[in-house]
């Protein structure tokens, strides 16, 4: 067996995204340097024969996907249920924690203006968002974080790459005091 | 879609979606974006009655939300009371509407962000991964692979046997208690010693059965000389010895009777 | 887009056997001719290129499927979920059902002279076996029978494919074959 053909078995058989270190554990053959060398081999091979899928890094690992164009072809196949988007609220709550974590639902709530517990609950139903913690502070309120399925859904490799506040609209940058002030989360429960 | 009609001011009326707003941070920036305001010089008196005007539409649609919106409008009344009042040191005191120009501003950046994830999503949506169509609807069953091989199955067709027709007496006892089992019983328990309680054979078993069919074995081994069988009076336990094959012939008359009350021992009756 | 890719994209995507009239269904472009030509050329291609996954034709329809060789390597996996086995009253359960449905739950109790209902609802909750119907005799008990995963699984195309070898018990060989000494299979049902 060749390593890149063992590597394709284990990433076709997986419905998640994997590191190459995972990957590397399949055979004793394999190292994370052979794996990265192989995954490129298949990039390419995948790019160059026009196959209907690519390999795609993900959620600081690698999966084969379809490529974004077939997608109407699948949609016709589309009997279940699709796991539905985001609401807007659902998506602005995971906003907050994605660049304030971890963050308390109180601080979570003081930020919308209005009251997040469906939301958070929701999210935390869809594995995007869990408990990562408490804060020290009264009544130890439960902090909330981003999860890897977080960045599989958004399609982001890290945290990274979630949108910089230095590449938002210039408005938002004229400001002198921090947008997101550092604190050290010891008064997500105030107010 | 519920609207509300606002004076901006005595020229100038626009509409507002409520049902758009998702909180009241999402309808003052709106109120402020919407006319050009500066964020840092709001205009708090303006802003305020075209907030309220909105709120009360709200309440009379009975929102849900409607609390948060109300709580907002406090702060808005609170600061511009405190715009009004004279401050005591112009240079030391926050402008008294500094925080709420913070909140805005972050939250605008969030909107901005949540804008950016949702597109983010929409993208990531457009790739598949293996298995993710289920094309036909089937039922649900673990999500773990199954390993066997149909040659495990055949195997087991193989060894499937009907089992042995039996008579009628057989369905009525589902397990069959027989003499010779119990013959064979006595027999062992006799093996080492040379008398054993009655009872102590029927001690591993429950049904009544049991205790019938060792007893009528016993009565068959005395019969054909085996055993002994003594009782020293109705009501007391009864004793099995074992019968020598030397002594077989001569010792019948001193068997001792059997106590007519105890033909079948409960055994579950009392020690 | 070419019609194989669609093709590869859709059987991609699918977790289970698509046959060639649900596979056309994808694109107005396709008919079943060309959907067929266009299977061979992507099951010539997977095996000229080494690919790890194979075309592979199975419970009337077709799935793109890890090669067997392969399954070694995915076994080392955690992520891959691990595959359990059927124990041995279940394959015995299994295979009274498949050689002898629709049968009812008593009847497989008798042949195998122990209550089933547990590894019946093993069975059914892995997707092998499914209630069929009812027996016309008293109580009108359910019949089970095997599903179409089960012919997946094993690769049989249809029920005609099973194995029925000399050495096979009569009861499972002939399908007419007395279950119950003294009945003619209509009380099936009694006591």
């Amino acid at each position: 067996m060749k390593p890149h053909q063992i590597i394709e078995a284990v990433l076709f058989a997986s419905d998640a995204p994997l590191r190459s270190d995972e990957i590397a554990r399949a055979d004793e053959s394999l190292d994370e340097d052979v794996v990265e060398r192989s995954l490129e081999e298949l990039r390419t091979f995948y790019l160059e024969s026009e196959r209907a899928y690519d390999l795609v890094e993900l959620a600081e690992g690698y999966q084969i996907l379809t490529r974004p164009e077939f997608v109407p072809y699948l949609e016709r196949f589309d009997n279940v249920p699709r796991p539905s988007r985001l609401s807007g609220p659902a998506l602005e709550a995971l906003a907050i924690i994605a660049y304030r974590q971890p963050i308390g639902r109180l601080e979570v709530e003081h930020i919308r203006g209005v009251g997040s517990s469906g939301v958070i609950r929701t999210l935390q139903d869809r594995g995007l968002v869990e408990v990562v913690g408490r804060s020290e502070g009264l009544g130890r309120p439960l902090l909330y974080g981003t999860t890897t399925r977080f960045l599989e859904h958004f399609g982001f490799q890290s945290l990274e790459d979630l949108p910089r506040p230095e590449d938002l609209p210039v408005v938002l940058r004229d400001r002198t005091a921090p947008i997101f002030p550092e604190d050290e989360g010891e008064d997500v429960q105030d107010q | 879609m519920k609207t509300a009609r606002l004076p901006a001011d005595s020229s100038k009326r626009f509409v507002v979606d409520i049902d758009r707003f998702q909180g009241p941070l999402e309808l003052l920036l709106h109120l402020i974006r919407e006319q050009d305001v500066d964020i840092f010089d709001i205009p708090i008196s303006r802003i305020t009655n075209q907030f309220l005007e909105v709120v009360r539409e709200i309440e009379a649609h009975d929102l849900d939300s409607a609390g948060s919106f109300l709580e907002m409008a406090a702060t808005l009344v609170r600061i511009k009371a405190q715009m009004i009042l004279p401050r005591p040191s112009e240079e030391e005191d926050e402008d008294p509407r500094a925080e709420l120009v913070r909140r805005l501003l972050e939250y605008e950046q969030i909107r901005e962000i949540t804008l950016r994830l949702g597109r983010a999503e929409a993208e990531r949506a457009r790739r598949r991964s293996k298995g993710y169509l289920e094309a036909r609807p089937r039922p649900s069953f673990e999500d773990v692979p199954l390993e066997t091989e149909w040659e495990e199955v055949l195997a087991a067709a193989l060894d499937v046997r009907l089992p042995e027709p039996f008579d009628s007496d057989h369905r009525v006892t589902p397990r069959t208690v027989s003499m010779e089992e119990k013959s064979q019983l006595i027999l062992t328990s006799l093996g080492s010693g040379t008398g054993v309680e009655f009872r102590r054979l029927l001690e591993p078993f429950r049904e009544k059965i049991h205790g019938v069919m060792t007893f009528l074995a016993g009565l068959e081994l005395s019969r054909r000389r085996r055993i002994l069988l003594r009782q020293s009076g109705p009501f007391k336990e009864l004793w099995i010895y074992r019968r020598d094959e030397d002594d077989a012939s001569d010792d019948a008359t001193t068997d001792p009777p059997i106590h007519p009350d105890s033909t079948v021992p409960d055994p579950n009756g009392e020690r």
